[in-house]
């Protein structure tokens, strides 16, 4: 499903972000990628939906090479992952509403669909009642909340979260995990690059530490920290 | 496709002022250019008009027959390159220089009882480049004494036409760049300003196509909307204006304001405007897609 | 200060295509605008110096004694509104005739030994208002048979001068306008795209002073480039084609390419580029400081 | 130093963010907002330094009424405050030198006081070889240590954090919340909205918790929730 082979990532020819990586990643995994900050686990997500390309080495996922994908291929390639960001990367001049629907509207969903898929999304995120709010007008776990949504609901077979709890509290952070956990229940692959301890050491998942751009531990059934 | 159009719409009522001020833009750069090629196609009209005025004058025998004269205007309407030919009696050619200088009329009253103007015909010609042939084959026809014909004048016309088809259609072409670079900046500007939005729609898996579309459309309205607006002012102004003109300055040759001028104006200006909204913004997207 | 000055270098340099098309749509415009100016300075010129040609004649008695014409000589240079006299001989007036149409110098052949020209005396005025009540001086002074003038050409001329000059002012009001709106417009379209770092500013506590500074310089620098361009293409072309009338249409006033008029361009263009770069981008940027 | 006297906070007419906060906060205290997505924390922080105004009742900080402040007399008194924002708030076109910078450059500080005190502020977050980066080219928790040590380099008198450790990982966020401590310790008032349970509870500082706009909670050494 995700495989990396001896990638390296240099930024600006001198920043080194990842280097000998080595991942594999079957369907129906659940992995937490965990480590420093600036450890490269962001850098390795946006390898995995191209939004960056590596310097050395191969990325294979969902059974493309994406070293040679065609550029006009690449959109179709996203549509079947679903990523929270991050920085949530919501679109500053819509509502919550249009935010998520957006992820179906590139897609040929049609509109009656849309509109299902999109309540159901806010319902399990908890902003049904904002849904006609502006990204700026929402608390900062709010935004984050919308980010998840969108990366839902377009029920991916692979989900990428770039801490997708970080501005959430303990219990809100708990339903995602759980959200998390049910979708990797129904098959979908999941990868969370995250520094909630209490919740990685908790669920006893697959744990792969990253630390000054390479890979320095890789357990199942693992916790945060060794 | 409807989507894109809708989306199109709302973007441009999202950003209100924005996209009213680009609209002015717009609809100042096309009127510039609109009002550029409404000079350029007066200016050449003038010209035209000025060039069939030009004739060349024959003067002939003095005490010449009515059935030599008819003979000789004949002749005249077989050269190639005359398009008229009208006789002047002596008593005709006096009338006209009295017209000419009405305010100094005491000069011609001695001429009255000894009009000392030799009988003469005027021919028009097709147009500049024919004068010097036409000129040359009258002096072959028998009763004619000696034909005239504004040498210098015809040389400059000639001169003033080739600049002025150059200047003018240099004049279009720029006025259409300068309109393409002012619209396309404010587009371009425009796009800028939601960089962030066109990442995130690729990140989240929109074509390129998806994403320029209502870009696409935004442009083709802004352009549409302004050329009409450029359009209907320019002939509302042109309208006022060449009435004015006709009052004023009688003598002046004003391109009538008819359907193939407007339908000219418009052409023009719709299609500069939509090429420039929607190209212009399908092509600032493109750094921000690649 | 230095500091607002250095931001604003950076800034411009930062935004390097974007601050390069501002300067040219600015460019664009003062070009516009300074075109106008020139077009209207012309026009008002060529007005005057035909304004100036108009002139009243006087024809005198015939035989008239050189004495008696020097006594009207100088009877009419008494007469207010009265710039310059001459006095024309028949025979100089049978020369001048036969240069104005020398084309048709047949016609006048007769005239030699039976001169029909009365003396006559030609009088400039210092302008157009002038020629009427001149002209019935003239009829006053003893000696003076006939008196005339163009009546027509006045009138036409005193309306013409007068549209002129409202239509030159609202031609290079409207142009000014014009570029207000086209470089104030890209101005406001570049502090959108910098709407977030100017919120970010404010909440560091910055003054509106020290955030608006940079954008202040930047407008000006921009406009100050802007102008300096436009006015150097602008002379230049000026420069080339002025030339090239002389020669073609030598008989067309042109202004002359003089300090002042050089002054002039310059000096209009600069402010309002400073005007509109440096007060747009203050005033553009209140919105997004309050 | 701080005072919030009836306050009530509602955006766009119906969206009540606060209501009724009654809240003094002494020279030198240290106190946690805790609470749930969207309780008012944010909301709360931002009427401190005068982003937002109350609809109702009474602001004073630093022994200024907020309402009754002149505009023109804003920057000046957020001179005295250092913030932390929850969405960073960096200035995307200067680097992380001159983001710490700027905040001395709005004041008058002589430039080679400038470079002393930022480079001093960058090595404390442990940025200086980062300090030519653009803030795009970080990764999320390098940005979050930036929006610190701006608001920590103008040594201000109150420092206001709104969830700064949301993108660090715990070691990190640890130091963070020591430089923290350090600086109340040297006698700067300290309000931190976090979601960190677990530095909350150790640190035993005041900690007021919001629950839907109101105050539910305030107590002296408390933990994270009850
Ligand atoms: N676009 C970029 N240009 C230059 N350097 C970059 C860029 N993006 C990331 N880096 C650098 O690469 C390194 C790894 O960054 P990355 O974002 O992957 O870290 P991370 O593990 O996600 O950290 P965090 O937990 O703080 O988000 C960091 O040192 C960062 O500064
Ligand atoms: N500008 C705004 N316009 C409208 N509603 C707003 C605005 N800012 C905040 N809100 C709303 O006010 C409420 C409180 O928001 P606030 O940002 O204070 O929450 P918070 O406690 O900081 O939450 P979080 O932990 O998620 O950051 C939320 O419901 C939010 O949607
Ligand atoms: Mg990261
Ligand atoms: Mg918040």
């Amino acid at each position: 499903m995700i495989r990396l082979k001896n990638v390296e990532k240099t930024y600006n020819g001198h920043i080194t972000a990842l280097s000998g990586i080595n991942l594999q990643v079957e369907k129906g995994e659940f992995v937490f990628l965990v480590g420093p900050s600036g450890a490269g686990k962001s850098t390795l997500i946006k390898l995995l939906y191209r939004e960056e390309v590596p310097t050395k080495g191969e990325v294979s996922v969902l059974g493309e090479d994406l070293g040679r994908m065609r550029r006009s291929q690449i959109p179709f390639f996203r549509r079947r992952i679903g990523v929270v960001f991050q920085d949530f990367k919501l679109l500053e001049d819509r509502t919550v509403y249009e935010n998520v629907a957006f992820a179906l509207r590139v897609t040929n969903c049609p509109a009656r669909e849309i509109q299902k898929r999109v309540m159901n999304a806010l319902h399990i995120v908890n902003l049904r009642d904002r849904r006609d709010a502006y990204p700026q007008e929402l608390s900062g776990g709010e935004q984050q909340r919308v980010a998840i949504a969108r990366a839902l609901v377009r029920k991916p077979e692979i989900l990428l979260a770039d801490e997708p709890t970080g501005n959430l509290d303990p219990s809100t952070s708990m339903e995602i995990f759980r959200l998390l956990e049910r979708a990797n229940l129904y098959g979908t692959t999941v990868v969370v690059a995250t520094h909630a301890r209490a919740f990685v050491d908790a669920m006893k998942k697959r744990v792969v530490e990253l630390r000054d751009g390479r890979i320095v531990r890789d357990v199942r059934r693992g916790s945060y920290s060794e | 496709m409807f989507h894109a159009f809708a989306e199109a719409w709302k973007g441009l009522r999202r950003n209100g002022l924005s996209s009213f001020l680009s609209l002015l833009t717009t609809f100042i750069a096309l009127s510039l250019l609109g009002a550029t090629f409404l000079v350029e196609a007066n200016l050449r009209y003038m010209f035209k008009t000025v060039e069939q005025g030009m004739d060349v004058q024959a003067f002939l025998k003095k005490g010449i027959s009515p059935t030599e004269i008819g003979e000789i205007l004949a002749a005249v309407k077989e050269i190639p390159g005359v398009s008229d030919v009208t006789y002047v009696s002596p008593e005709d050619g006096l009338k006209e220089l009295r017209e000419m200088f009405q305010d100094m009329a005491s000069v011609l009253d001695g001429l009255e009882t000894n009009n000392p103007l030799p009988p003469k015909i005027e021919v028009k010609t097709t147009g500049v480049e024919e004068i010097v042939s036409v000129a040359s084959s009258l002096r072959g026809i028998p009763g004619v004494e000696d034909v005239i014909y504004q040498k210098e004048a015809q040389k400059k016309l000639e001169a003033i036409g080739r600049v002025l088809q150059i200047a003018g259609l240099a004049g279009v072409i720029s006025m259409g760049v300068v309109s393409v670079l002012v619209i396309g900046n404010s587009i371009r500007l425009t796009i800028i300003a939601r960089r962030h939005e066109v990442a995130i729609m690729k990140l989240v898996g929109a074509t390129d196509g998806f994403i320029t579309a209502p870009f696409f459309f935004e442009g083709l309205l802004l352009g549409f909307f302004g050329a009409v607006a450029a359009s209907g002012m320019l002939i509302g102004v042109y309208y006022w204006l060449s009435g004015w003109l006709a009052a004023t300055l009688p003598y002046l040759p004003v391109l009538p304001l008819d359907g193939p001028l407007t339908t000219d104006i418009l052409t023009i200006l719709v299609i500069t405007g939509l090429a420039v909204g929607g190209f212009g913004s399908a092509l600032s997207l493109r750094k921000y897609l690649t």
